[in-house]
């Protein structure tokens, strides 16, 4: 592994916690084209060359034509380039359903401590709320991967302790056996939760903290958390990216920083210690969802 | 006999399964001739899009979708549609800031203030689902079939605000969803080439067109490409959908403008930038006046606001060609 | 709590329904990774075919099947197979020629002395279902179901000796036939064209070559050519089965012979007449000896009882190429 | 219409008669590649240029190589040369389970008065019984298109009170409804059945006799059935082939007879009335189901 970069922003060290996980020869379901994209781009050019991904539009394993520039969007002949398959969302989520997903990755709205996922209403979806765009493919990744991986933010309005809608399933009540009560495959729910500062595990299906950023403390950590969870034995210190990680991500994955501008800079200082800056590049005008 | 249980159930509204009914109409209606069924937009929009229809599109507005149909119903000022919204980004918020929806049936669309206000006045009622629950839906109506089985969406609020149920499954004694079939009304499927009949090719992944396009009771295919039909039988393995359940054919070159035809044309970004912060700003009316309101047609838009230049450029940049000619 | 009823079933008994097992199959048994698969027939079918397994072939021995490898299977002597009997021309007396066989799920087979003999004499069994009921089984498979709906079989003898239910369906209250989903322990499929991993074309129509690659737990994939992965990439859209599901890759050019390839070869009627003949009075094991037992590879049978002359004739005939090539 | 033939056989008979029901613009699933695939090209050729056909491997509406020689199969390219689409077994049969084949057409081995048709098994199939290759897809045309057309010949054991297995679905027992209540489709069923001697209608879902070919006397057709069915108040007299259709019937469709051999041959006869003669070609290896 290179050099670890003396200046990145949260979001790109979120971005490279994930493809530091990524395992090699693994199926994947990736979600959209924002970081979960960027975290399996990352990983099969470092780490994992032959981890393969799938795109909930049908594309199976593409060598896409990076960067996927401007608009890193599904159904389009760049983030299809060369893949093995072209199907259906259809066809994909059957492939799925069969099993042969390893892993999902997936962003968020709000998650509670056993992983359900809300990316519909925040509020009372019956009375007063906030609408939001709906699981789009969330569900069935959640719902049929062996493993997920979400990444949100971490901030309190995030992780609840129960989400105001389950719009994609975690471990539901927290129950054994309650996702196979309701019909979902057998062996199969979240594994991780990654955020710019933390990453959690899962202990008998409830979120544990088993990781935190550099620069930040456990109780920073859990100051934006409106639950306790559970915490690991002992809580590991995170990796900050490499300076070939940032240069493969600010040069080939995300030239235009429209994933990474949203994250806070962050600085290696002398004493070996980092901490926040304030500066920042002005962001551009496409949303961070893309 | 035995009994099976329903374990649960949602309470949402959703169309009515009637395959028997589908089976009819398609008795009725659909020709098994080889007619020509060459119209524009504005014409198969007029005869085949009906207030109240539920409607179904392929793909959307930004991506390979039938974005020149979607612009000419809103245009039309067609109302009260039931909407199939997945995998939709902005589609959803034009068509209710047209005013042309009251129900939808979400899997995905971007938010903002236009659909969000609509269903908090309740303006527009929203039954929610996911991408591929809605995908699956419609398969079951192209098979013919009442319901089919999934394995997500249980254990979701999502469940409790569709059509789903949770059954007994009388093969292994487990718990199963089951999900509503979907017939819709009308169907909108963007293609690279079909004939005037209406075999059509799609070359690319998809959502669910060859679902679609069966399981509607009208279907209109809009087409960059009209090709012989000698040309559709040299190759009838890229034939994505059969003549016999499509009722118009529409000639729309850069008809899924702004968004990225592949192998045609890439997405017009400014464009791109310019409806989205619509949405998320509260400003598709503007938008609507402009592109929509603000012409009479498709030729007229491409004519006078965006240029023979910029649909030049956005040719060029579609370099990748592999895998998208037959 | 409502209740469904389940109105009436089948007493045929039927392969275990069981999505949660077979995704546990694939999860443990199909390797994610691009590794090269290339093996002979004689190496696949001692590898992937066990004595006990339900057999799934795509086409026949006739129809672009993977006649090679049920050749293979035969001279192998595998016992007390399950065989999805759909489709099956004579590939079916063959196999119970060889003593292969225990249990048919019939959708059709050329019918003659042998099969009906060891039916009649309790050596084999058979259950009763339709050719197309046999595809939609083994799609509900693919689709990780556990059943599947369907329109036709309601009614029949062949419902009473299956695995069938009829049940009020819960959306329209209307009886409905529901069919268990087929997971086969192992498909055998002929393809055009694959790369060493697996990814596979098939050229022209077929019967449901991509539902049985999905929904068997051992896929052995046979192929007339060889592909580079880089021409694969060029055209996405031909592939037909993907490699993550291909447990073994044989090199079988003429694999379908006697039967005709499109586009490759046509099938050899002097040896079409000579099986047909044998099945229908009863010389299967006349046939078994010359051209099964009688050699011991699909190379040594074309050198030796067919010729490189008739080979070269029966691609000669192959006259059409038109759609049959990427 | 071209001339009348003056000597032809009973099977060419049968197919010609067949070819001349098919209407135009109508969708027709054809069963297997014998006297159904001959009658619909015939139709095609002469009388309905538009009529669409499609077969059990997922041809649609092909414009096919003809002679299809010397084996009528499928899954081949001179049966499927210049389809419209090329699809499957699954596809081509949820094309029918929508609605879309207006007519069905079958060969059979038995048929009852409520035209359930038998291809499984003569005898009691729990005992003593000769087994046959089952429905293949005659249970999903008979149960999905419209209208069924049914090829037999006429033969007191194929025209049976019961059939001894029900394999694909005529009106079951007759009564109204009978076919709903098993989940069959509204509106299908038996439309016509048609021997080289006959044509049968039904009336409220029971078989009736229409039509007798000149050649044979309605007391020989009722001989040669096993139950008296409902009759016509008129009992036509079939036409006879043309000559234009005979030859293409030899010339294109079917030049080696592996069709039309197992006909006797008839001969029209000075006085304007026919017979049979015994002459009879040498017939070929191949099964007439071919």
């Amino acid at each position: 592994m290179s050099e670890k970069a003396s200046y990145f922003n949260e979001r790109e060290h979120q971005i490279c916690t994930v493809a530091r996980m990524i395992e090699d020869a693994r199926t994947y379901w990736v979600a959209g084209g924002g970081s979960p994209m960027a975290s399996i781009l990352l990983a099969t050019k470092l780490y994992a060359p032959n981890a393969i991904y799938v795109t909930e539009d049908g594309v199976l394993a593409p060598e896409p034509a990076l960067p996927l520039d401007p608009l890193m969007t599904m159904v389009a002949s760049r983030s299809s380039y060369r893949a093995l398959q072209w199907g259906t969302m259809n066809t994909i989520g059957f492939h799925a359903q069969i099993g042969l997903m390893d892993y999902g990755i997936l962003n968020t709205l709000q998650v509670d401590p056993y992983g359900n996922i809300n990316s519909t209403a925040l509020g009372d979806y019956e009375g007063e709320h906030r609408r939001f765009g709906g699981p789009g493919g969330a569900d069935s990744i959640a719902a049929l991967c062996w493993h997920t991986i979400l990444m949100t933010d971490q901030q309190a309005r995030k992780f609840v302790p129960r989400v105001d809608f389950i719009s994609s399933p975690g471990y539901l009540d927290g129950s054994e056996g309650a996702r196979e009560r309701v019909g979902l495959p057998r062996g199969t729910g979240p594994w991780r939760v990654v955020t710019p500062w933390a990453v959690f595990d899962y202990e008998d299906r409830h979120l544990r903290l088993s990781g935190v950023s550099p620069f930040v403390t456990i109780d920073q950590v859990l100051a934006e958390m409106s639950f306790k969870p559970r915490m690991a034995k002992k809580v590991e210190t995170l990796e900050t990216p490499t300076e070939d990680e940032l240069a493969l991500l600010r040069t080939e994955l995300d030239q235009r920083g429209q994933i990474t501008d949203v994250g806070k800079p962050v600085v290696l200082q002398d004493d070996g210690t980092y901490a926040f800056v304030e500066e920042q590049k002005e962001k551009g005008d496409l949303p961070s969802s893309w | 006999m035995t009994s099976l249980d329903v374990l649960a159930e949602g309470r949402g509204e959703y169309l009515k399964v009637d395959p028997d009914g589908f089976r009819d109409w398609v008795r009725e209606n659909k020709s098994r001739a080889l007619v020509p069924k060459l119209m524009s937009e504005k014409e198969a929009v007029e005869k085949l899009v009906s207030d109240g229809d539920y409607l179904w599109y392929e793909c959307n507005y930004l991506q390979r979708g039938p974005a020149s149909l979607i612009r000419e119903m809103i245009r039309q000022k067609k109302k009260d549609l039931w909407v199939g919204a997945k995998f939709t980004w902005v589609t959803a918020a034009l068509l209710v800031g047209g005013g042309c929806v009251s129900k939808l049936d979400v899997g995905f669309f971007l938010f903002g203030p236009t659909v969000e206000q609509a269903i908090r006045e309740g303006r527009v009622t929203a039954y929610e689902y996911s991408n591929v629950v809605m995908t699956n839906r419609i398969m079951a109506g192209a098979m013919g079939l009442p319901f089919m089985p999934v394995r997500s969406f249980g254990g979701t609020d999502g469940f409790t605000h569709s059509g789903a149920k949770l059954i007994n499954d009388p093969y292994t004694g487990e718990p199963i969803t089951i999900v509503p079939a979907l017939n819709p009304d009308v169907a909108l499927i963007h293609v690279h080439q079909a004939d005037v009949f209406g075999n059509a090719r799609i070359f690319g992944t998809g959502i669910s067109h060859q679902e679609a396009a069966m399981a509607s009771k009208k279907v209109i295919v809009s087409t960059e490409e009209i090709i012989e039909t000698d040309e559709i039988r040299r190759d009838p393995g890229r034939t994505t959908i059969p003549y016999y359940v499509v009722d118009a054919v529409v000639h729309a070159p850069f008809g899924a403008y702004p968004g990225e035809m592949q192998g045609h044309y890439t997405s017009d970004v400014p464009h791109v930038i310019e409806i989205v912060a619509s949405t998320l700003r509260g400003l598709i009316p503007q938008y609507l006046d402009k592109y929509v309101y603000g012409v009479s047609s498709q030729a007229e838009m491409l004519d006078k606001l965006v240029g023979a230049n910029r649909l030049k450029e956005i040719q060029g940049r579609a370099t990748i060609k592999e895998g998208y000619r037959a």
